[in-house]
């Protein structure tokens, strides 16, 4: 019987002007990442609500990473402040409930770096499928 | 239910080498809502998009998805293709599955599946969209440029040229800025006053121009199109309208010993003063620091010499209310401090300048008449000492330099060392560089020719000390090229100092909500597409607020700027992007929250009253978005608890719908 | 074991209505049980002489009732205000949730208030009567004919035990002494559980919230949760849901809803006190509180009216979401 | 580059914690070194003599001993390059080869005079020995 390899699902909210273009950059120069990795646009990284992080758990994800701007670089000049603050005292939350810390991630990538991108991301899937699958903050009805 | 058409596209093999392209169509066409699928080698093709103008035609589409490049690429060209066949552009979405899928993935399963996943999370949003419209807003067809250097000048010259009034605030008490300081210009050497002090006369007699001289903005709000400002016009007590600049009060002023900051503090001006002869507006204005009648009312001279009766001890600083349709920084640039440089003996000895102080010292207005001579003793100088790139390229001394090139130091070294050998033959001239920077038109051949034909000595390295000893300068420096360290005796160094923004940029950009690089430079809206324009919708960058410039540089993107203000001050209206913030009043708090995080102000509280299930009524107050000034980020959207304020184009539910397509 | 008296109270009450400054006064009311008061509007002297009660029970927050009664009367409600209350008082305030002009808010002082439960510790179930006597309570149970003294302190509220501040931040009157602000040590809780392995802390969180049964009352009785419609009742949230059915959404519904009160929670322990399944739910908020402090400087919600709130707000130099870790490794 | 001297020349980089790619070619720290003349090898040698692995003159030469170590050129320096711990990184890798203490207790006796602060002699000792 062959045993399934097993392959973390990554949610990664990307902000429109710069990680978003950064991974496109990534692609641009065929630089590989995991296809775990599934990229939602999202304008600013302050458009990521917990309840999206917190959804994507729910439905089976195993990492979620938020992308955004460089502080100081956001097109909307301060919403990555805010997602900086947000997500810092969230996923202190989350770790506080007993949540493995290496599942969420901010990162700021900007559009000139697709290389960062591609590493970000493949470090990332290592870390999390390290841990193994997500059953901290699963609903066993989304399961696949 | 929304009726949906899914378009898979090949790229050639960019896409469809990797991706199993028709797996792909196949695959969608079973999701919610999906009526027609199909694949195509180039959808973006005008074939392309009129087999999807044709789809939504035949299969009465209400909603189209595009499995193809990155829409940061034709995401415009597809919502134009679905405006053309009748759809609203917003009822596109597209899924990335080139850059973001077949480019990064090597094997045909991974690739097709991930594409798969990423064309239903579009699906998904696709059935949440909503036809959107874009708002409309007035356009104020008046500009402000905010300082009035070469920069502000040619900007306000070309604005006005095309018929829009233009209003020019100028900190000190004449338009002229820098370029009015200099002597001559590189590499043509005509006399900066000659070239300048014209468009400054032109600037003066242009009826669409108005001047706002020793003013300052004090207030900025509104937004493209529609900027309120408050203009600060401080007290001169000399009333403008009536002083002829005569200068009698000048000659007459007893407060003689003031420092002369345009002299660079190398002479003295009286309380009373006209920056120089050409100054625009030439009128006199009196410093109320020196000037012994605003002091202490022991005085009054110049109000009795002065037969216009333009003088008024009791002006008061006055606010001038204005609205704007379009608003140009050109606030320029300083030369930076050069008390932390120890090792050149700047602040011991007065024979250690700037540049810009030997400008004004060989200026025939400046403090010497143009006789080049110490500035300690008044002696004809035997050998001048040029150090270049001072407090520029520095990485480790960000407290003392600066980490960029200044861009213009090494043609102005050129040129003084030059000038200097053409007058006075007998002066030994050293530069010691680094590199030497001549990327100009004619500007290599000008450093050439002051090597070769005027014998000016170029040493490659650095001075590492500079000791007066004496009435001499010590120089110790190295020569890389012949490997000796030299010491020179010299009568005067001139230090090209690295050169930085003006210390008004920095609030002014927060006023403005106008980004700024680390060191207090403008950042463009793309730095090589849209060089001249602030991230800012309708504020517009010239001159060297946005990085080291040049004149001839300077002067062409002052023109480019004001093109770019020019057309937009030649709509009457302006169309927003309609993906922006909008509230649900009867869930709306009104708690302040997202106000407190809008970076652009748009977010304003109106109590409203609402109708109660029981027949009573309540006035509660919510929030409303100001559709011309919101841009769309969503802070607002996470600020808000009750989840009343959503984004449009990428709402809640919609984000959702994507995570949940993808998580499945 | 309160130094003030409820006859202090009901006089108080009585004098505003009768000179017209107020029309109606929210107080305390017997419910059932001696030990379960509700919160009550008055209109009326002889309504206020027969049912306000005062005593170790009074736990209510009153502020939040702020916001639904004065969108509705014309005139004045007068409003007693615990050191506690304050803080939620300013903290609406600040929200612009209730119209103070409205408003006739009255400063008592606390002395702190007992905890059911741990009184039930002590004596048992079926109490029929408890009655306050100097630093004591008497309480009698169906069980036994003897009533059990019960020491005030011994039974204190966890809230209490924890007390921030007995200084008011708000009134238009003051009753009794003032107080001073505390430095209580109530995060230590919560550092206990940050020592734990992640293991430990999971296995903790998940035996507490598995508890939740959704009532809701949490959110009801917070003065942070005034929200016209909560996300969690709206179908267009993407979030609806009026039941846990699992453990995840006992999660997702308490984290979010720590996190919507992150920063506006002024930690006045109510969501503790009406959980009927004994959740400490104010770990929560208090994570965020401590984490705040920490993080980006000393906060206390409600303090001051108008003071902007760590979450909408910034400086350039905050700390990275991946260094919270590092900091807390760190210190560790 | 042989092999050896780019092992030599990684250490000699990695001890110092200079980096040699900084550098700009300016000078300044030649131009400032007070020991300059006494020198055959001027600190901005030993910045692009160590970036391109030439060391082996480096280790020769008297240059090494030349250096008085008073950081001018660390101070000066626009890049934050720090010559002088190069310097002294490369005497470091001089004096630990075997017999190569460039002051031996058996030279110290001749130094001895009055002139001579004997604290000077001790750490010239520390200075210059393995």
């Amino acid at each position: 019987m062959q045993i399934k390899e097993y392959k973390p699902l990554i949610v990664a909210f990307c902000c429109n002007w710069c990680s978003y273009a950064g991974a496109d950059l990534a692609g641009n120069n065929r630089l590989n990442y995991p296809a775990e990795v599934k990229i939602i646009r999202v304008p600013c990284s302050c458009r990521v609500n917990p309840m999206f992080i917190l959804r994507a758990f729910q439905r089976g994800a195993d990492g979620v990473i938020i992308c955004g701007c460089h502080p100081g670089d956001c097109h909307y000049t301060s919403g990555n402040y805010y997602t900086r603050r947000r997500m810092a005292l969230l996923f202190s939350m989350l770790d506080f409930l007993g949540i493995e810390r290496e599942r969420t991630r901010v990162e700021w990538v900007s559009a000139a770096e697709g290389a960062k991108f591609a590493t970000t991301m493949n470090d990332f899937v290592e870390k999390v499928a390290s841990l193994g699958e997500n059953k901290r903050l699963e609903d066993l009805r989304c399961k696949r | 239910m929304q009726r949906i058409g899914v378009f898979v596209c090949w790229c050639g093999s960019n896409i469809a080498a990797t991706v199993d392209v028709q797996a792909v169509a196949q695959a969608l066409k079973n999701e919610p809502g999906v009526v027609f699928s199909t694949d195509y080698q180039y959808m973006c093709s005008q074939a392309g998009q009129d087999m999807i103008k044709e789809a939504v035609a035949e299969h009465n589409l209400t909603g189209i998805v595009v499995c193809s490049c990155s829409p940061r690429m034709h995401e415009a060209t597809f919502r134009k293709t679905a405006a053309a066949a009748g759809l609203n552009p917003y009822m596109v979405e597209i899924a990335n599955i080139r850059e973001q899928c077949s480019w990064v993935h090597k094997d045909i399963p991974t690739g097709t599946e991930k594409a798969i996943i990423l064309g239903k999370a579009a699906v998904a949003k696709v059935n949440l969209n909503t036809p959107l419209t874009p708002g409309e807003s007035p356009v104020t067809k008046r500009a402000l440029v905010i300082g009035g250097g070469i920069a502000g000048i040619q900007t306000a010259l070309d604005i006005a040229d095309a018929g829009f009034p233009v209003d020019i605030v100028e900190t000190k008490p004449t338009i002229g800025g820098k370029m009015a300081q200099l002597d001559k210009t590189f590499p043509t050497l005509d006399c900066a006053a000659c070239i300048l002090t014209p468009k400054m006369v032109d600037v003066a007699q242009n009826d669409k121009i108005r001047i706002f001289s020793y003013s300052e903005v004090e207030e900025v709000s509104g937004f493209v199109g529609n900027f309120d400002v408050k203009i600060k016009k401080r007290a001169r007590y000399v009333k403008e309208d009536l002083c002829t600049g005569c200068g009698a009060c000048v000659e007459k002023c007893p407060m003689k010993k003031v420092p002369n900051e345009f002299n660079l503090g190398m002479d003295n001006r009286p309380a009373i003063y006209i920056p120089f002869a050409q100054a625009v507006p030439k009128v006199a204005t009196i410093d109320p620091n020196a000037c012994n009648m605003l002091k202490n009312g022991k005085c009054g001279l110049c109000a009795r010499v002065c037969t216009a009766g333009a003088i008024d001890y009791t002006q008061k600083d006055e606010i001038i209310e204005e609205k704007y349709g379009a608003i140009v920084v050109a606030t320029g640039f300083n030369p930076i401090s050069m008390d932390k440089f120890d090792e050149f003996a700047y602040s011991q000895s007065k024979d250690v300048i700037t540049s810009l102080e030997f400008e004004r010292l060989t200026n025939a207005a400046g403090p010497t008449a143009g006789k080049l001579v110490r500035p300690s003793d008044g002696e004809h100088p035997h050998t001048i000492v040029f150090v270049q790139c001072v407090g520029s390229r520095c990485e480790n001394c960000a407290e003392k330099g600066k980490e960029y090139c200044s861009k213009i130091c090494c043609m102005y070294t050129a040129k003084h060392a030059m000038l200097v050998r053409d007058k006075y033959p007998d002066i030994e001239t050293y530069v010691f560089y680094i590199d030497v920077r001549t990327p100009g038109k004619n500007f290599d051949e000008f450093y050439r020719r002051a090597v070769e034909e005027y014998g000016v000595k170029y040493v490659k390295g650095m001075v590492g000390k500079v000791s007066p000893e004496g009435k001499k300068l010590k120089v110790q420096a190295s020569d890389l090229l012949n490997n000796k360290q030299l010491n020179i005796d010299a009568d005067l160094v001139v230090l090209a100092a690295a050169i930085e923004p003006d210390k008004s940029a920095r609030p002014l950009a927060t006023m403005l909500t106008a980004s700024m690089d680390t060191n207090d430079f403008f950042t463009e809206a793309h730095p090589k597409l849209r060089p001249v324009e602030s991230p800012t919708a309708g504020v517009f960058l010239s001159g060297a607020c946005q990085g080291p410039k040049d004149i001839p540089e300077t002067v062409s993107q002052a023109g480019a700027a004001a093109s770019k203000v020019i057309g937009l001050l030649a709509k009457d209206k302006l169309t927003g992007n309609p993906c922006i913030a909008s509230s649900d009043e009867n869930m709306c708090n009104g708690c302040s929250s997202c106000e407190r995080v809008c970076p652009y102000g748009a977010i304003t509280y109106v109590d409203k009253e609402f109708r109660m299930p029981d027949r009573t009524t309540k006035v509660r107050r919510v929030a409303q978005v100001n559709p011309a000034v919101c841009q769309g980020c969503g802070a607002c959207t996470v600020a808000c608890p009750s989840g009343a304020m959503d984004l449009r184009g990428f709402a809640s539910n919609q984000i959702i719908a994507e995570v949940d397509a993808i998580c499945k | 074991m309160q130094k003030i008296t409820l006859e202090s109270l009901v006089e108080k009450a009585v004098s505003l209505l009768e000179n017209g400054t107020v029309t109606s006064v929210l107080g305390w009311k017997k419910g059932e049980f001696d030990y379960d008061i509700t919160p009550a509007v008055f209109e009326s002297a002889d309504e206020l002489k027969k049912d306000f009660v005062w005593n170790d029970f009074c736990g209510a927050n009153f502020s939040k009732y702020l916001v639904s009664k004065t969108c509705k009367s014309e005139g004045k409600i007068l409003v007693f205000l615990k050191p506690c209350d304050t803080y939620s008082f300013n903290q609406l305030l600040t929200e612009h949730r209730f119209d103070r002009e409205k408003v006739y808010a009255v400063g008592i002082p606390c002395e702190g208030m007992a905890d059911i439960n741990k009184v039930k510790e002590v004596v048992g179930d079926g109490i029929s009567k408890i009655e306050s006597n100097g630093d004591d309570l008497v309480v009698t149970t169906i069980y036994e004919d003897a009533p059990v003294k019960v020491t005030c302190k011994d039974v204190l509220a966890e809230r209490c035990v924890n007390c921030k501040s007995k200084r008011h931040v708000a009134y238009d009157e003051l009753l009794g002494e003032e107080g001073e602000v505390i430095a209580s040590e109530r995060f230590d809780e919560v550092e206990r559980l940050e020592k734990m392995t992640p293991e430990e802390r999971f296995a903790f969180w998940q035996n507490e919230l598995s508890k939740c049964i959704r009532c809701n009352a949490c959110r009801d009785v917070c003065p942070a949760c005034t929200c016209e419609k909560c996300v969690f009742d709206n179908p267009n949230s993407g979030v609806e849901n009026k039941a846990a059915s699992n453990s995840f959404e006992e999660k997702m519904f308490h984290i979010i809803r720590a996190f919507h009160v992150a920063g506006r929670c002024t930690d006045c322990g109510e969501c503790s006190r009406v959980c009927p399944q004994n959740i400490p739910l104010h770990l929560l908020n208090r994570k965020f509180i401590k984490d705040i402090n920490e993080f980006y400087g000393e906060y206390q919600a409600g303090a001051e009216v108008g003071l902007r709130a760590p979450l909408v707000d910034y400086t350039l130099e905050d700390l990275e979401p991946g260094e919270v870790f590092d900091r807390r490794d760190n210190n560790a | 580059m042989n092999n050896k001297m780019q092992n030599l020349r990684d250490e000699i980089i990695l001890r110092s914690g200079v980096n040699p790619s900084k550098c700009m070619a300016c000078g300044k720290c030649s131009a400032t070194c007070p020991a300059y003349n006494e020198m055959e090898y001027h600190p901005h040698q030993f910045v692009s003599m160590v970036k391109s692995g030439d060391i082996e003159p480096l280790l020769a030469s008297d240059s090494l001993y030349k250096c008085l170590t008073c950081f001018a050129c660390v101070d000066r320096c626009p890049r934050g390059v720090e010559p002088a711990k190069l310097v002294e990184a490369v005497r470091l890798a001089a004096i630990r080869q075997q017999g190569a203490n460039h002051l031996k207790p058996d030279m110290v006796p001749d130094m001895l005079d009055d002139d001579m602060p004997q604290q000077a002699i001790v750490s010239a000792f520390r200075k210059y020995t393995k």
